[in-house]
């Protein structure tokens, strides 16, 4: 059994509930970023960690979407670190402006980036360097406003170009595909930055869809190692209203109607309890599939 | 056709400006919508690349955000976000770049950012996204923003995005080497900047559009080119296949639930 | 007929002999790459650049390997740009050798670097920036006889890196497994720095073993796109005697026999005359069979 | 078993360094050879990646370069070459770097380059390939060298690769933050560095060999440690093992013509 023999002692205590793993992993007051690019956003990890009542994350996302406007209505967060903060094709972000704008639930810190740097400086983290470079931000205004964009001059051209601080988190949570016996994880479909969140932070959690005996995939596939994942929780339909390629499609009438949910303070309140608080990562199955290839 | 919208009107137009071949980074909403009406209606070749990392995508229905499964799964391949960025887009692989923007000055400048100050908004936008090195990167720039005085702007409030800055040779001067904006498709006109001012000019008229119109939906003094066009109106077909888009990208939104 | 669309004007004239894609694309004096890491080398591209006498080439190449010992040993290059010249695991790359230490059959001048290095710097010229930053070439002595490689400061903690001058190429030669027929190109299994060095390169050239209808691969594949490939050419068995994943294997044993043909500057020559001047690229279908998969 | 070489004993020592778990950048030849002998015999997860890309291969035989197909096939994963070194390597995720070398000094720098000066060598070495990176990257380095007075040389020709530079607080003072050479292996002897001067010292002397011998095979005043072990020579099993690998490897690299 040689999956057996590759699961080895450390790896056992891996696989675990959704409670046990935000629990353990995720401390108030961490930098840390629920990835995905609009596909497999970890919606079930992010509803566990407000269940947890975490307090002063710094929470990293290129998108914050729906999952980071929940999380900063609740009061998780005190900054975001982000490149694009739109419900995509509807509209804005309503929790997130509400705390940017007003201040409610709290006073919200931004560190706002473009598209490509943070993208770089994702990578910069995973690459254990503490900065990346760009050509980018020429004669635009978020420099102004952001110190963590600094010039720098080539060495061998003397040309500006641009460099931003890295990414560095304390966790990494994902959702993706599958999960084999030994704790590898596979991710397919739109990549994002996951496997850069990954391996620029000091811990990772992965929900998955499901765990397999062996991937059946392409000898060059995207796939984490088990050594960079320190919790694999298994949580069927975990990114819905967000969607798993193969598995179910986007919810696009769930983003639309987060839209209305999300301008009035106590109605936003009123779905979270019922939708987050009170329930469990076991809904999402339903929810995903609910909505699954119906076209 | 009897009628059609003036958003219509600035969707066809759009449009009509990508050709076969050209290889395409398409943001979401006006501008996707405008290369996959190009797409379906004279340019099946027409390479949409989306910033999810789709490569080469061919969605039946428009996408509702950039990163829709329908985008992979029609694509060539699928890449990551930091290859898509600087390979793909940072490396100078992409001819045009089509973007929208919530205000536009004179020089094609755009924010996306904030309405008010920065530290103290009035409306916080979603911010630049791909935008601001969509607009430096890719060979050259097509705009699609529907005017209003809250829109077309003498001043923004932020710059997210780099037009011709202050014009003349602003975008060289700041190290830029593409040609950025060379055309604003608006719901009333299309614009091309001034070859030696780079202010944004009016060419075109839309079918019935008034000059007082222009006027009244813009907050700085127009400049008009010498001879100006009108514009020409939506075919049966290009309208036919634009609705039919919105048609089946609206069913996909909603499906029946099970 | 989807695939006759895709294929366009300009597309048709893509597909040509490699003859003609080497006559019209390589020029004397050029900055070209004949890339693949081990795997997919393209060495029929090589000889037709051999027997059309191409002259004072700067060769880029992570490991020169028997491809450039033999490319240099004809005269081919005033300059190599390398990080291991090697024949892997079995010695010396004797005519690079020769080359270097006496300018037989002339003189060879070299940019040297790491493999971290020389990969950062195909990225960077790939990624349109003029230079890489990596933490590498600490406390060594290559940085004082490559003048391709400063010093950097990050702009945040002032930190001490490596700045390299980034790889652009006038050309890149590469071999593939598959061309679909609007002139796309699938690269699967050990993939080295094959893209990068097609997206750092103004022009390149790509030998595949076949045209197929479709790609019947992950959505994640490695697929360089039509339109940054200038002339593809089928050559199969193009890679020989290195290998092409799901096709044919490494010929290990033509690697240890270069080692003896490759010691002798007559012996070389005699074996060149033979197997390249007096040859075609339809001779390495039946080299790469010889050996396929015999094990 | 009756009889063993004085390099088998150096494969077997090295592979005896390398646990169950660890993840190990495997260079090609030695370095690779005991990797594989160690799987082979009592660490069969032990996580081998090698600069090709390939991640957790499992070779049935010794790769002959680092990019056998081999590698690929029975690998987790394989990524590019720049994600490797960029990803993997450089962002901290390798326990443990094999790493073999031309020339070693007392303070375990190595040197893969040149014999003899850089711009007038008297050979030409195949360079650094991945080392230079691999030797600061790794947490830690194991090194496997055959002793002669041509390779343990007082001053290297070339520093290709940084071990503890002139020893002492060198490495950190590079700032470089990884361990170095822990240990190295040779045909005679096992050697560890000194805690505090950093120079590499002997610990284990492998069955038979004298303390002669050492000094005949060394540029410099070696070091002993205060108590020298015996290493314990190879067991049945491992020299079983790894003369089976051998020979499999071999039928690999010259194979039947058809």
């Amino acid at each position: 059994m040689e999956s057996k023999l590759l699961l080895g002692p450390s790896a056992m205590g891996k696989f675990c509930s959704l409670k046990a793993a935000v629990a353990e992993f995720l401390f108030d007051g961490a930098t840390v970023a629920f990835e995905g690019f609009s596909h497999l956003i970890p919606f079930a990890a992010a509803h566990e960690a407000i269940r947890q009542n975490r307090r002063n994350l710094k929470l990293v996302r290129m998108t914050p979407d729906l999952i980071y406007d929940q999380m900063i209505g609740m009061g998780c967060a005190n900054r975001v670190v982000f490149s694009y903060a739109g419900n995509p094709g509807i509209g804005l972000l309503n929790r997130m402006r509400d705390a940017v704008e007003s201040g409610w639930p709290n006073r919200l810190e931004i560190t706002e980036h473009s598209h490509a740097a943070l993208a770089n400086a994702y990578v910069a983290g995973a690459s254990g360097l503490p900065f990346a470079v760009l050509r980018g931000y020429s004669g635009v205004d978020l420099p102004r406003v952001n110190s963590e964009i600094q010039e720098i001059f080539c060495p061998f051209t003397r040309e500006k170009l641009a460099a931003v601080r890295s990414v560095n988190l304390d966790l990494a949570v994902i959702h993706a595909q599958k999960a084999d016996q030994a704790g590898n994880v596979l991710v397919e479909g739109i990549l994002g930055v996951q496997k850069e969140a990954v391996f620029a932070a000091e811990r990772s959690i992965v929900t998955v869809e499901e765990i397999v005996d062996e991937f059946d995939t392409s000898v060059n596939a995207c796939i984490l190692p088990n050594w960079k994942i320190d919790a694999i929780c298994v949580v069927p339909g975990g990114a819905h209203p967000s969607y798993a390629h193969t598995y179910y499609d986007r919810d696009n009438a769930s983003y639309f109607e987060w839209n209305e949910i999300s301008k009035d303070r106590q109605k936003f309140l009123d779905w979270m309890k019922l939708n987050v608080l009170d329930a469990t990562p076991e809904v999402f199955l339903s929810r995903a599939l609910k909505r699954a290839n119906v076209e | 056709m009897t009628g059609y919208t003036p958003i219509e009107m600035m969707t066809v137009a759009a449009s009509r400006s990508l050709a076969e071949g050209d290889v395409c980074f398409a943001g979401v909403g006006p501008p996707s919508e405008a290369c996959n009406l190009a797409r379906a209606v004279h340019a099946p070749d027409l390479v949409l690349i989306y910033e999810s990392g789709a490569v080469r995508a061919r969605p039946r229905n428009l996408p509702l955000s950039v990163g829709d499964g329908e985008l992979c799964e029609t694509a060539l391949c699928t890449v990551s976000v930091p290859e898509m960025f600087c390979y793909w887009l940072q490396g100078g692989h992409i001819d045009i770049g089509v973007l929208s923007a919530a205000q536009i000055d004179r020089f094609g400048n755009i924010n996306t950012t904030i309405i008010g100050d920065y530290h103290a908004p009035k409306v916080r936008l979603p911010g630049g996204g791909g935008a601001p090195e969509i607009a430096t990167s890719c060979d050259r720039i097509h705009l699609i923003v529907r005017q209003s005085r809250r829109s077309f702007r003498k001043e923004l409030d932020f710059r997210t995005s780099f037009g011709f800055g202050e014009g003349g040779l602003s975008r060289s001067e700041a190290g830029i080497l593409t040609a950025g904006p060379v055309v604003l498709f608006t719901d009333l006109a299309i614009w091309k900047p001034d070859p030696a001012s780079k202010e944004l000019t009016v060419v075109s008229l839309h079918p019935g559009v008034t000059r007082a119109q222009m006027h009244a939906s813009v907050d700085w003094n127009i400049k008009f080119a010498e001879q100006v066009e009108i514009t020409e109106p939506p075919s049966d077909e290009e309208l036919t296949v634009l609705r039919e888009l919105h048609k089946r990208t609206k069913a996909s939104h909603f499906p029946k639930k099970i």
